[in-house]
């Protein structure tokens, strides 16, 4: 076993790991900080695969930008130490069960499958090649895709100002 | 890396899937719901990143793909976080518990 | 030959007289409608009367024999191909002696009406009724076509209901009329089945088509021979059950039970329905298909033979213990067309073998002015002491002479007693029976002793018995309700001494006539014991009745009850129909069938309440449903599938 | 290629300019007066509606990311009258209501995301597409504010939708890995019906059929509909759900048609669900909202049932469907939205005796309801009709049957609001309201436009025309 | 004549309704609407009689056929014979009737003569109809009108009734619409498309396991509406439920739109299947006449009395498009003319009497003859039509079907005829009952001394039905005479599937 495929595992149990403490933990910022280092894992993971872009973004979007949202919001509503309540047992063991289900047909699904591999000459995942893709609307352009979340993003942002904006107390 | 199978990166992304998904059906607080829809996407992302980088690099579809993902999951958690304060304002609680007003 | 159009006249001008007195007599004539409609009716009478001058002594006998003539003929509804119903008009024998007969009666009821019902609130309805009545009973006798006469029996019913029921306050009344249109609606049903099964196999409606393939050997007849149904012939059950429809007009057992009810309509009405016109039309009916009767189907005349004579002889000893006077002359009613019936059950066809059927007929046309007239008498009298219990009256001859008078003469016609018009008619249809039946025979002539017991019974506990209550001067009545006495009584008289014989027979050749005095004294001096019997119990008031009533017991009370028949139709009717099929049919729709129905309603709004829980408002459930949804659908479509 | 781009990409280019007039007027230093925000406004989407009707060219852009032809643009179109529909009838609500700007924008962004949902040769744009017609569209559901349920009907929907895009992502991204593309069209060459593939379908099929609200997905759909505003709620019902089915008729007919087989019977079975599900609890409702929400699930069985046809009618019906139900469904939530607004009432009790006080809008709502439940002369009658049709034809007479049957069990909770409508009697009637005149233009638009879809043959021949392609 | 009109002044009139101001206007329009469609009716009928003396032998006369969905080949394709006509004159009849039995009517008379007139718009388009769309599309647009009538003006459990109407009739139109979806996809116009045409379907040959599959669904979907056991269930409580004239045109039309549906569409276009199932046919008429009959004796209530013996009487129609024989098909026909007047005349004597005694029970009920003579005299003369007397139509079209039954020769069937034979014994029981206990005997209720009889407007409906009425049961040939070339295109029809 190589190196590589040690730091794959030790990644991997890393990310499951971390992802299942969060969803248990009992207290919520702890839940939440579990959440950072799985996402961290998952950028680990980009790494590996030598995909340092979109490891970057993830960094910076999910532990920069949606982890301090979460963690921000907790503050604002919930005293971070309190316990959270315990979910009902029937939906639990449901649960389990769905999950442990879903897992099984999934991945019983993937398992066999021959995934036919690509015989063209790879594309050097580059931030040069992605930005000039990302722009571009000839072949393998996703300028429109970029439009599209702009316009995504501007509405997401007006509807967060209307919403969360402090109610005056008149208006109630 | 080119000793680690595809499948076992897609056991990875898998089960964290459905860790995300145990989250989401049995977390009583809304913003640990959250939380478990953000490891649901993540695990998506390993999907895609896996797929372009293991079986189509020609292109960038899945990396174009993870990146649009990662923007909308921001989105998603910017306005989510709104209504969950929102929520708080009038409930004064993020249990999803109390957000039963309306049913059968 | 008349030409057709005034005899459609005939029945035409009373239909005038309903529609015009139907629809406009309440505002317009409402004292003059008696008239309208007596006028209209009297020129019917003249015509009929001319009508039969001419069939029988001008145009009707072209070659000696009397050939049907079909004055009119209308196709008015057409079943398929062949089969049609053609209104029409037949002239033959007995259409003519019933023309004469039904107008002629109906006029006299008609002016004896004017009188008696003088006063009543709905006089022009009732004017109306007995044109409407009038009206079917003439269509219904010069019908062609065997559904026609199946539509102006239905008419006729119809007529009799209403006119029963005029008095339609009376709860006694209603019933009545409703027993009477029931039974016979009953019958009619027989009656309708018999015309199906024949025209099926037959193809065709008309009476001398029909006659002519069914008394000849012909493939209608053999199919209708071939073809049987629990081992009876489709002929002898087609026959049957045209005879039970006739049954049923007729009051023959058991069908007769609405005929006794039906005297709680006014009394001139009885006379006209009850006693000389529709209830001879069951008569009629056999009479107009008798050749396939006499030559095919001889079974089922046994049937109406048999049927004639027991419920003459059942209702002449009805008759004797009853004590409302419209009764028993309801009951003597039913006893002579019994006579008429077996009469024609005896009888065969072609020469000298078909003086039953003349002489069938020959009574119902005696029968029908001693009847009526009867009935007009008791009419009379109860318009005088307001009841029809004998028990009011007694010793009333001195009050009304004239109806003393004509009462006698008919009951002494319907005794049998020469040389009355009774003697005549009875003394052939003994005869006939006599050559054909000996059982009948000894039937016929013991009824007819009781005949004459129960008239003289009648006779005598109305003017004579006891002394009447009455002592004020008295009004015998209006001029108009005179008349029409007289005027019966004449014909009572004379109508013995018509040539019947010569004129009404089955083939329409003439036979002779008997009168045979040896043959004569069996039955005339049975009905003279019978009077002579009456005379001893009841011409002074005393305590013998009731002395030989207590003395037969149970069988008296049997015979005063009617034998009960009523009774079991009753309880057929209100227990077994009402109770057992009606109630639960209708118990069955409102909880089984609608109960279904409603059922189907709740079990949707249950199953609606049962998975409400499924939407719980609480979203971590609902991701649960969907997730399970997804691996439902993995599971049937990648693995089961 | 910039001609391209403008003729091609016309309606989005409009609605994109509307939003950004909106957003100049909010930054903008003059502060606008409420009223003249919505004239504009509306005047705004009628333009965006009849451009929609000139300059229609066809073709695809940005190497088959975007393609446009005569049934997109006419889908689209329908969206946009839709839209214009809603934003008429909801005149009195957003009258008092502070954020007017935002809630146009929010929702013409979503327009705006379906519209690039409807053309999209991509799963990239697709989802894209999907998520700019969720996300600000749970932002607006929130829009009431002060109300809690306003709130808890936002969450469950951007919550659910979040869990539903997840599934859907996934199914996505196997996609992907068998495939080796995104393009609908590799897609299609690249099928071949492997246990893994049809597991991706259904995760696709499954995203699908929650933005839909096929039952056992659809439990989100009532809660939302009774909790958002009126104004949301038909948006939700109408607008959204008809974009989805634009998009989801084209790609099951052609990206997925090598799995017809088994799309067919899961339709098979997903629909009856739908209608019996959907029928069942709407039987129960007192909400007319509510009950509004659980009709308008039944009725997406009742489509699915037209989309099992699989072929041209199959196509034509459902669009010729959809186009009757915007009509009938913005009808009635346009009288229960203004009632709503106006007074607060939203349950059955409070409807009776409504026609003795307000004699219009309850036949505006009757013609409706009658529309839904597919009686005729309305065009709901006409578009059952057509939709079951196609579903016969494709030789299936059981689904026929249990559709035809549900329709009964639908009829009965409709006629139970008009019962309350005309038949009960009520001490308390829903006061004389006073309407304003643009909502009142647009309940008549729908009332004549229900009646006049439907004997307007020629609508349905168009439609087939454009939808031969299936 | 462009048969067009016939649902076009209905429609106008209708529409006209809507504008109109207070219950004169009202009145006069629908009034002169109705009029002007009975006039139309009776050119109509002067028209066809002049085409076919003039040696027309077409199966349909007037027909036109526009295109209606091009791209499903449904066309508006309307025509008529001799059968439409006779339902469009008593559609005519009873309507103008039923306008003015509710003159009176005080509380939303807009609304009420707008859905009446609606209703005839439904009727007059189903019978003219010669696309299946185009006349499933009407049968279907009578079930609401008929809905809210009862809902709204209607007495008793009104809104239970209404609904439970509403949702059968749906139900049955539900069957209808899958059978013509049985139809449709089986035939083939040449070109690889489908139709729904009548007369062209009646030329093709659709197998016989297709119209085994399919018949039931026609026969019992449009049996529901003409009140086939055992899905009669809506008929008493809808009958007795609702306003008078809307009864009248329920029982006296509405359920007429199932018979001729049965004979139009279920058995002219499938005749081998409706010669295999003739035996449940059969079979559940004989029931639905025999058990209908005996459920009327026990009924109370006088609209339950007619209503259920509408379910006895529309048995008849049943039994007789079962018995597939030319004379028996006929008979239906004439009956279902026949128990539209009669049925009519009952609901408006009822109803006439129910608005003064404000009662329809028979025990609060007795000797209205004298207090209200003209009304119990239409009372009687509705009973004795129900009871088949002659001279009346009912008489007519009884005998027509048992003349026509009694052709087929099946002993079991012949059994059946005479239970229906049998059950005219039972309709005269219940008859007699409710008129004896109604019109006759001694007042039961001092007030009804008092009470009016008919005014102008009840005498002029009732007469215009009475006169209906009697000029079938007098001259009962025209109306044979009438549907005798479309018995015969059925008949033949039938008569060719079955020699196969």
């Amino acid at each position: 076993m190589s190196a590589s495929s040690v730091i794959f595992y030790v990644i991997s149990g890393f990310i499951l790991a971390t992802a299942l403490l969060a969803v248990t933990t009992k207290k919520i910022f702890r839940s939440a900080i579990w959440l950072l280092f799985s996402l961290i894992g998952v950028a680990g993971l980009y790494f590996w695969m030598q995909m340092e872009f979109i490891a970057a973004v993830q960094i910076i979007v999910y532990v920069g930008g949606i982890v301090v949202l979460i963690i921000f919001s907790i503050f604002l509503t919930q005293q971070s130490g309190n316990e959270m309540q315990k979910p009902s047992g029937i939906r639990t063991i449901f649960s389990i069960l769905a999950v442990c289900i879903g897992f099984t047909l999934t991945y019983l699904l993937i398992r066999p499958y021959i995934f036919t591999p690509s015989s063209n000459t790879p594309m050097e995942v580059s931030v040069k090649n992605i930005g000039s893709q990302m722009l571009s609307t000839t072949e393998h352009g996703y300028v429109l895709p970029f439009e599209v979340v702009s316009i995504l993003l501007l509405a997401a942002m007006i509807g967060c100002i209307v919403i969360a904006m402090k109610i005056k107390p008149e208006e109630k | 890396m080119s000793e680690i199978p595809l499948s076992h990166i897609l056991l990875v992304s898998t089960a964290l899937f459905f860790i995300g998904m145990y989250g989401l059906f049995t977390r009583r607080n809304m913003i640990t719901m959250l939380m478990s829809v953000e490891l649901i996407l993540n695990s998506v992302n390993i999907n895609f990143i896996a797929f372009n980088k293991y079986l189509y690099p020609d292109k960038l579809d899945g990396v174009f793909f993870t990146v649009f993902i990662i923007t909308i999951a921001a989105a998603e958690a910017a306005v989510a976080i709104a209504i969950i304060i929102n929520l708080y304002r009038s409930h004064q609680s993020i249990d999803v518990e109390d957000a039963g007003e309306m049913k059968f | 030959m008349p030409t057709p159009a005034y005899i459609a006249l005939i029945p035409l001008l009373p239909l005038a007289g309903f529609f015009i007195l139907g629809l406009f007599g309440r505002k317009y004539f409402k004292a003059s409608s008696g008239i309208v409609a007596t006028g209209l009716l009297l020129i019917s009478t003249v015509l009929s009367l001319y009508v039969g001058y001419h069939y029988f002594f001008v145009d009707g006998k072209p070659d000696g024999v009397y050939q049907p003539i079909v004055a009119l003929e209308y196709t008015w509804l057409q079943f398929s191909p062949k089969v049609s119903i053609d209104m029409s008009i037949v002239l033959d024998p007995i259409s003519v002696m019933m023309i004469i007969v039904v107008s002629f009666v109906s006029l006299m009821v008609h002016i004896f009406s004017l009188g008696y019902m003088k006063g009543e609130e709905r006089f022009a309805v009732y004017y109306a009724f007995l044109s409407l009545f009038t009206f079917s009973m003439l269509g219904l006798v010069l019908s062609g076509n065997i559904f026609q006469i199946y539509i102006f029996w239905e008419l006729v019913g119809v007529s009799s209901y209403l006119l029963i029921g005029y008095y339609f306050n009376k709860p006694a009344a209603v019933a009545a009329s409703k027993k009477a249109f029931i039974v016979t609606r009953l019958a009619d049903i027989g009656f309708l089945i018999g015309i199906l099964i024949l025209a099926f196999h037959a193809e065709t409606l008309d009476f001398s088509t029909l006659i002519g393939k069914l008394t000849s050997p012909s493939p209608e007849l053999t199919s209708l021979t071939t073809t049987s149904f629990m081992g009876i012939s489709f002929l002898t059950w087609g026959l049957t059950l045209v005879f039970m429809g006739g049954a049923g007009k007729s009051a023959m057992f058991p069908l007769h039970i609405w005929l006794p009810d039906a005297m709680e309509g006014p009394t001139p009405v009885s006379a006209l329905i009850h006693a000389a016109t529709m209830v001879v039309a069951g008569v009629y009916l056999v009479a107009r298909i008798f050749p396939i009767f006499a030559i095919s189907g001889p079974a089922a005349l046994e049937v109406v033979m048999y049927t004639g004579a027991f419920s003459s002889l059942l209702a002449a000893i009805i008759a004797c213990t009853q004590t409302d006077i419209k009764r028993v002359l309801a009951y003597s009613t039913m006893s002579q067309i019994g006579y008429m019936m077996f009469a024609l059950g005896v009888s065969g066809y072609g020469g000298e073998n078909g003086l039953g059927y003349t002489a069938s007929m020959f009574h119902l046309f005696t029968h029908a002015f001693f009847k009526s007239l009867l009935f007009l008498c008791a009419g009379a009298v109860i318009h005088l002491v307001h009841s029809n219990e004998m028990k009011d009256m007694g010793g009333l001859r001195k009050f009304m002479p004239i109806t003393h008078v004509s009462f006698l003469i008919a009951c002494l016609a319907i005794a049998g007693i020469p040389p009355f018009s009774g003697f005549f008619s009875k003394e052939e249809i003994l005869l006939a029976a006599y050559q054909s039946s000996m059982p009948v025979y000894i039937v016929g002539l013991f009824t007819s002793g009781l005949t004459a017991f129960y008239m003289f019974r009648l006779y005598f506990s109305i003017f004579w018995n006891k002394e009447s209550q009455l002592h004020q001067p008295y009004n015998e009545g209006t001029l108009s309700m005179k008349i029409p006495l007289i005027v019966l009584a004449i014909a009572t008289v004379s109508t013995g001494f018509v040539p019947f014989s010569t004129l009404v027979t089955p083939d329409g050749k003439a036979i002779e006539s008997h009168v045979d005095i040896v043959f004569s004294i069996a039955p005339v001096s049975l009905a003279l014991a019978g009077i002579l019997f009456a005379a001893f119990l009841y011409k002074k008031e005393n305590q013998k009745p009731v002395k030989i009533a207590s003395s037969l017991g149970g069988l008296y009370h049997a015979v005063h009850k009617k034998f009960y028949i009523d009774e079991i139709y009753l309880f057929i009717t209100k227990k077994i129909i009402f109770n057992l099929i009606g109630r639960p049919a209708a118990w069955v729709d409102r909880n089984i069938v609608d109960g279904l129905m409603n059922l189907l309603a709740t079990f949707t709004g249950r199953t609606a309440e049962l998975i409400k829980g499924i939407q719980s408002g609480k979203i971590q459930n609902y991701t649960l449903y969907f997730f399970g949804g997804v691996v439902g659908l993995v599971f049937i479509f990648i693995y089961l599938w | 290629m910039w001609n391209d781009i403008l003729a091609l990409l016309k309606q989005e280019l409009i609605v994109t300019f509307i939003i950004l007039i909106l957003l100049t007027i909010k930054v903008g230093a003059t502060e606008w007066k409420t009223d003249n925000i919505l004239k504009l406004a509306n005047l705004l989407l009628l333009i965006n509606f009849m451009a929609g009707f000139v300059m229609n060219s066809e073709g695809t852009l940005f190497n088959d990311m975007f393609h446009t032809d005569r049934l997109i643009t006419l889908e689209k179109n329908m969206l946009s009258l839709a839209t214009l529909i809603i934003s008429l009838q909801s005149y009195d609500w957003l009258k008092t209501h502070k954020h007017i700007l935002e809630f146009y924008v929010l929702m013409l962004s979503t327009l705006l995301g379906m519209f690039f949902m409807i053309s999209s040769g991509n799963l990239l744009i697709f989802y894209l597409g999907l998520e700019l017609s969720t996300i600000p569209l749970a932002a607006i559901a929130n829009f009431d504010l002060g109300k809690r349920q306003s709130s808890e009907a936002a969450f469950k929907l951007i919550i659910s939708s979040a869990f539903s895009s997840g599934l859907l992502l996934f199914g996505i991204s196997l996609v992907y890995g068998t495939t080796g593309s995104l393009s609908f069209e590799i897609i299609r060459q690249q099928l071949d019906g492997s246990s893994l593939q049809l597991y991706a379908f259904i995760l696709l099929l499954s995203g699908f059929a929650f933005k839909i609200s096929v039952v056992p997905f659809h439990l989100w759909t009532a809660d939302v509909y009774e909790g958002a505003p009126v104004a949301v709620t038909s948006y939700l019902s109408v607008v959204s759900k008809g974009a989805i089915f634009f998009v989801f008729v084209p790609v099951l007919y052609t990206v997925f048609k090598s799995l017809a087989a088994h799309w067919y019977l899961m339709l098979f079975l997903l629909s009856i669900l739908t209608m019996l599900i959907g029928n069942l609890f709407a039987i129960r409702q007192n909400n007319l909202k509510r009950l509004l929400a659980f009709s308008s699930i039944s009725q997406v069985g009742f489509i699915l049932v037209g989309i099992s046809g699989s072929s041209t009618a199959g196509s034509a019906s459902v669009i010729y469907f959809i186009l009757i139900y915007i009509f009938s469904n913005l009808g009635a939530f346009g009288v229960v939205s203004l009632i709503s607004a106006l007074t607060g009432k939203e349950t059955i009790e409070d409807y009776k005796g409504l026609y003795s006080t307000n004699p219009l809008l309850s036949w505006v709502l009757t013609i409706s309801l009658f529309s839904l439940a597919g009686i005729p002369p309305t065009a709901g009658f006409f578009g059952k009709f057509f939709l079951l049709m196609a579903g016969a034809g494709h030789g299936n007479y059981e689904l026929v049957i249990i559709a035809a049957l549900n329709m009964v069990i639908a009829l009965y909770y409709y006629l139970r609001v008009v019962k309350a409508i005309f038949m009960d009697s009520n001490e308390h009637p829903i006061e004389k309201l006073k309407i304003s005149i643009l909502p009142k233009l647009a309940m008549l638009a729908c009332a004549g436009a229900i009646i006049i879809t439907g004997f307007a043959g020629w609508i349905y021949d168009h439609i087939s025309s454009l939808s031969t392609g299936f | 004549m462009n048969l067009s009109l016939l649902i076009l002044i209905p429609l106008i009139t209708s529409f006209a309704l809507l504008f109109c101001k207070g219950l004169k206007q009202v009145r006069v329009v629908s009034f002169t609407g109705a009029l002007v469609q009975l006039a139309l009716a009776f050119i109509l009928l002067a028209l066809y009689w002049q085409e076919r003396t003039a040696g027309n032998t077409a199966i349909m006369l007037f027909e036109s056929n526009y295109r209606w969905f091009s791209a499903l080949n449904i066309n508006y394709h309307i025509g008529v014979d001799g059968i439409s006509i006779a339902m469009i004159l008593l559609t005519a009849f009873v309507m103008i009737a039923g306008i003015l039995i509710s003159w009176t009517t005080e509380s939303m008379a807009k609304e009420f003569f707008f859905l009446l007139v609606f209703l005839s718009v439904g009727a007059y388009g189903f019978f003219i109809s010669l696309d299946l769309f185009t006349l499933f599309f009407f049968l279907e647009i009578s079930v609401i009108p008929k809905f809210l009538m009862i809902g709204i003006w209607g007495s008793g459990k009104k809104e239970y009734s209404a609904m439970k109407l509403a949702l059968m009739l749906m139900g049955g139109s539900v069957l209808v619409f899958v059978g013509l979806m049985g139809l449709y996809f089986n035939t083939d116009t040449g070109n690889g498309s489908h139709t729904f045409d009548l007369l062209q379907i009646a030329q093709m040959n659709i197998a016989v396991e297709i119209q085994r599959m399919f018949f039931p669904f026609l026969f019992i979907g449009f049996g529901i509406f003409t009140a086939l056991f055992p899905f009669h269930t809506w008929v008493p409580d809808g009958h007795s439920s609702a306003p008078t004239a809307a009864s009248m045109f329920l029982a006296g039309i509405s359920m007429k739109l199932g018979g001729y549906g049965c004979l139009r569409v279920a058995t002219f276009l499938m005749p081998e299947a409706a010669h295999e199932y003739s035996w449940i046919i059969i079979l559940l008429a004989t029931i639905a006449i025999v058990y209908g009959a005996f459920a009327t004796l026990m009924q109370k209530d006088l609209k339950y009395i007619n209503a259920y013996s509408s379910v006895s009487h529309c048995g008849f129609v049943l039994l007789g498009i079962g018995m597939l024989t030319q004379g028996s098909i006929t008979g239906a026909v004439m009956q279902m003319v026949s128990h539209g007047l009669m049925t009519a005349l009952f609901f408006a004597a009822i109803g006439m009497i129910y608005t003064r005694t404000h009662t329809r029970m028979v025990e609060q009920l007795g000797g209205l003859m004298k207090a209200m003579p003209f009304i119990s005299t239409v009372f009687v003369i509705a009973g004795l039509c129900s009871l088949g007397l002659p001279g009346t139509s009912g008489f007519v079209a009884e005998m027509t079907i048992f003349m026509g039954s009694w052709q087929n020769t099946n002993t079991m069937y012949r059994v059946a005829t005479i239970l229906a034979c049998a059950s005219i014994l039972i309709t005269t029981v219940y008859i007699l009952r409710a008129v004896g206990l109604v019109i006759m005997g001694p007042i039961k209720n001092a007030d009804h001394n008092g009470l009016a009889d008919g005014t102008w407007n009840e005498k002029f409906a009732a007469g215009i039905l009475i006169i209906g009425i009697v000029a079938i049961g007098i001259a009962p040939f025209w109306l044979n005479e009438l549907l005798g070339p479309g018995t015969q295109t059925i008949i033949k029809h039938i008569e060719k599937a079955i020699a196969i």
